[in-house]
């Protein structure tokens, strides 16, 4: 199972990888791809943890739509002047301090704990999950995915709302 | 591993190669997928091949002309001339562009056209890998063309090269609506996203196939996938993004020689895959029209339907003018995206009662 | 090598690098990239949680939803950015600060 | 009510003009082509038509009525008064040959193939033919030379005319001098012309 191993630990440092680009990226456009890689990261680690179903919605969901949103944001909103939009040097050292203490708080917190888990290291089965997921959402999900389908009703028309032309 | 009850043929023959039994399981599996990308590859070379002389033949036919004649026997050979001339073409990378992304973008282009290539149906023991979300995974993977044309035109450093790749970008966002919909109206009908079951439940006769079967609905979704996929692959009727007249050549304006060469590959790469899957979707897949003519193999039948619609492809593309941008808007909200809707709905009464 | 705490850890890299990008990116869409990092953190780990523990799949249905919230939220707010660069010719979010005056 | 009528009779005819539009490609893919394949069929030439200047210069007089009536100057023409001993024979139409002919230079590249050099020609030497392929590797190429004389020839007349004038000039300045000793006339100015 060495070679499982490998393929994980490259899609891992893909996506741990290109979202440190993402922060440390001087270009706001450099930002934007990095994202789309480590998208594309964390769906190729769904597919290590059987959910193949949410692996695809998530390179739909983020890499063709919310990536692409944000790309346009880019190109309407970028001047040529201002590419670089850097933060001061104060703001960067208090981040990341702040970040690395938090991570280390989240690590001490992940091996610290003592999980219970199933057994996954010898043969797992991996079975087709759409069809439970459509069972759920139809059966005990019904009242979220109702929510859900009226809270992206109110987002599409809010957004619409918001960049509509300002003398109508 | 992951493919354990996945069928995959290229898997299979390396199993029975008896000289590589000293491989391990997984790198045989990546030994599969190298030799899998290859053929596709020159499956897709061939076909970009055969295509550019059939689209030049037919577009001189149609308008009385002939087309080309001098090299080969009525001009075969010419597509392979210019793919020499393409490669030995000087690289140029203009200056004040951004030279990684520019670089990169073709690749991401070409490897989302050649990344879907691996779950079609090819014939009925004939299949790279029957993943059980095929037909998602198709449309997840023809998502990620979008970043790479906006790539390929941001970094140009060019206002047409810019232009073209926002129109596209548009486009195909756009048109995935009505593609997603005409989708979900054969998955609805098969009942699994898988392509090979998906192929499988239209068996037994060409009026079991989901554009008949379902009739009205299906021919519906058929039309609507069939028009929808035209504007997501850039063709004419909708190959605004390339609209020569407009914007010189969208997108790819910048680029030359191989890179060049590469987005044409993925053009007529995503035409090709563009057909199969119609041909699985909605026309039966490998499945033969009658069971008198079964003695065909399954595979003549796949390429046989799909080379069908690529025809028609090129047939439409030397018809129709090009649409302007609120037509192709108008259409693709308000009219495929309704139908679609309705023939989702259709569909639904159709398999509950 | 794929366990639980492998999983939780780069879910915890993926929440770290978006907090940074939060307080750093001094660009609006910068910032609305690092929040799309930690929701992305967080289905990691909930994904990580369904297929390690006997829940079921209420990981999956969980993580569905952010990406319900996620597609809102990313509509929204770019919206509102595209707004405030019509409004103040500027997305630097430090700029942004016609409130205080 | 009106407008939805109008939604759907858009899409109704739209897919018949569309499908009207297959229909006329599709029987256009089986019509015979127009084509020409150029290098190896050729559509005839009309009669009147204008090409290559071609000058037959045996019976070329040396008139020189077509280099003074091209517009755009691109005939060169050199000429040699025959020399009492030599005959040139006669020209097709039977018109005297007087002149040696060392130099009869066309420009196409500078032709406007107006074709009034044509027309003056009295013995109808210089006529347009319907060769169009004279495409050329080199500008120079495009100036054709029409002389039968070879360069020893030419020189060896350039030489005798040389000779003649000089004689002819000794001679005028003679008879000047002659002019000029007896009272008259002044000479001068035809000294200096030559």
């Amino acid at each position: 199972m060495i070679g499982k191993d490998i393929i994980f630990i490259i899609f891992a440092v893909i996506t741990v990888g290109s979202a440190a680009l993402v922060v440390f990226s001087k270009k706001i456009i450099y930002a934007a791809f990095s994202l789309m890689l480590s998208l594309f990261g964390v769906a190729a680690l769904f597919v290590f943890l059987n959910a193949d179903f949410l692996a695809a919605v998530q390179v739909i969901v983020y890499v063709g739509g919310i990536l692409v949103l944000i790309l346009f944001g880019v190109l309407l909103t970028v001047k040529i002047s201002s590419d670089n939009v850097i933060s001061h040097l104060s703001q960067r050292i208090w981040g990341s301090i702040a970040a690395v203490g938090m991570f280390v708080l989240i690590f001490i917190a992940i091996t610290r704990t003592n999980w219970t888990i199933l057994d996954k290291s010898e043969d797992v089965v991996y079975y087709p999950q759409s069809e439970a997921i459509g069972i759920q959402l139809l059966t005990n999900y019904i009242l979220p995915f109702e929510v859900a389908s009226i809270l992206l009703l109110a987002a599409l028309i809010g957004a619409m709302f918001l960049v509509r032309p300002e003398n109508k | 591993m992951i493919q354990a009850e996945y069928y995959n043929i290229f898997v299979k023959i390396i199993d029975q190669l008896a000289v590589l039994d000293f491989l391990p399981p997984v790198w045989k599996f990546i030994l599969a997928s190298v030799i899998a990308a290859l053929v596709f590859f020159h499956v897709i070379a061939i076909f970009a091949l055969v295509a550019i002389w059939v689209e030049r033949k037919v577009a001189g036919h149609i308008q009385d002309r002939l087309g080309p004649m001098e090299t080969g026997w009525h001009g075969v050979l010419q597509t392979l001339a210019d793919a020499i001339k393409l490669l030995i073409k000087e690289d140029i990378i203009a200056g004040g562009i951004d030279r990684r992304l520019f670089v990169l973008a073709p690749v991401i282009v070409f490897m989302t056209a050649l990344a879907v290539f691996v779950v079609f149906p090819v014939g009925e023991n004939f299949i790279v890998s029957d993943l059980n979300i095929g037909i998602l995974y198709i449309v997840a993977i023809s998502t990620l063309v979008v970043p790479g044309i906006i790539m390929a035109g941001w970094s140009s450093n060019n206002k047409w090269s810019l232009f073209g790749a926002m129109r596209s970008a548009a486009q195909i966002v756009s048109y995935e609506v009505p593609v997603g919909l005409a989708i979900v109206c054969a998955v609805m009908a098969a009942g699994s996203l898988s392509m090979q079951t998906i192929v499988e439940s239209q068996a037994g006769g060409f009026w079991n196939w989901f554009i008949f079967s379902k009739f009205p609905f299906g021919f519906i979704a058929f039309f609507i996938y069939f028009v929808a996929s035209l504007a997501e692959i850039n063709r004419t009727p909708f190959d605004l993004p390339e609209a020569e007249s407009e914007i010189v050549a969208g997108y790819m304006t910048e680029y030359s020689g191989m890179r060049w060469s590469f987005f044409f590959l993925a053009e007529y790469g995503n035409m090709l895959a563009v057909g199969a899957i119609a041909t699985t979707l909605f026309l039966g897949g490998w499945q033969t029209p009658i069971s008198l003519l079964s003695f065909i193999p399954g595979p003549v039948w796949f390429t046989a339907k799909t080379m069908f619609l690529v025809f028609v492809h090129i047939w439409l593309r030397w018809t129709l003018p090009r649409l302007r941008v609120d037509q192709l808007m108008y259409m693709c909200w308000k009219v495929l995206t309704p139908f679609a809707f309705v023939s989702i709905f259709g569909i639904g009464l159709w398999m509950t009662f | 090598m794929i366990t639980l705490e492998v999983f939780l850890t780069i879910g915890a890299l993926l929440f770290v690098f978006g907090i940074l990008a939060v307080v750093t990116k001094r660009n609006a869409i910068g910032v609305l990239m690092g929040v799309e990092l930690i929701l992305n953190a967080a289905n990691v780990n909930f994904i990580a949680f369904s297929f390690f523990t006997d829940t079921g799949i209420d990981g999956i249905m969980i993580a569905l939803f952010i990406f319900v919230i996620a597609v809102a939220e990313a509509a929204v707010a770019l919206a509102i950015v595209l707004n405030i660069f019509r409004n103040m010719q500027t997305i630097n979010v430090d700029e942004i600060d016609s409130l205080k005056k | 009510m009106q407008s939805v009528n109008q939604y759907f009779l858009n899409i109704y005819i739209a897919i018949k003009s569309v499908l009207i539009g297959m229909s006329i490609t599709f029987r256009h893919l089986f019509t015979k082509s127009v084509t020409v394949q150029y290098p190896r069929e050729r559509l005839p030439i009309p009669g009147t038509s204008r090409n290559l200047l071609l000058n037959k210069i045996e019976d070329c007089i040396g008139c020189d009525q077509c280099v003074r009536v091209c517009p755009v100057n691109c005939i060169t023409m050199d000429t040699i008064k025959v020399f009492p001993e030599d005959d040139l024979g006669l020209a097709s139409d039977g018109s005297k040959k007087r002149l040696w002919l060392p130099r009869f230079d066309i420009d196409m590249a500078k032709c406007c193939y107006c074709g009034l050099c044509t027309y003056p020609c009295p013995t109808e030497c210089l006529i347009m033919t319907d060769e169009y392929e004279y495409a050329t590797y080199e500008r120079n190429d495009l100036v054709f030379k029409f002389t039968d004389l070879d360069p020893i020839q030419i020189a060896e007349l350039k030489e005798k005319d040389h000779i003649r004038s000089m004689e002819k000039e000794k001679k005028k300045l003679e008879t000047a001098k002659q002019a000029a000793a007896k009272p008259g006339k002044n000479g001068g100015k035809s000294g200096e012309g030559t």
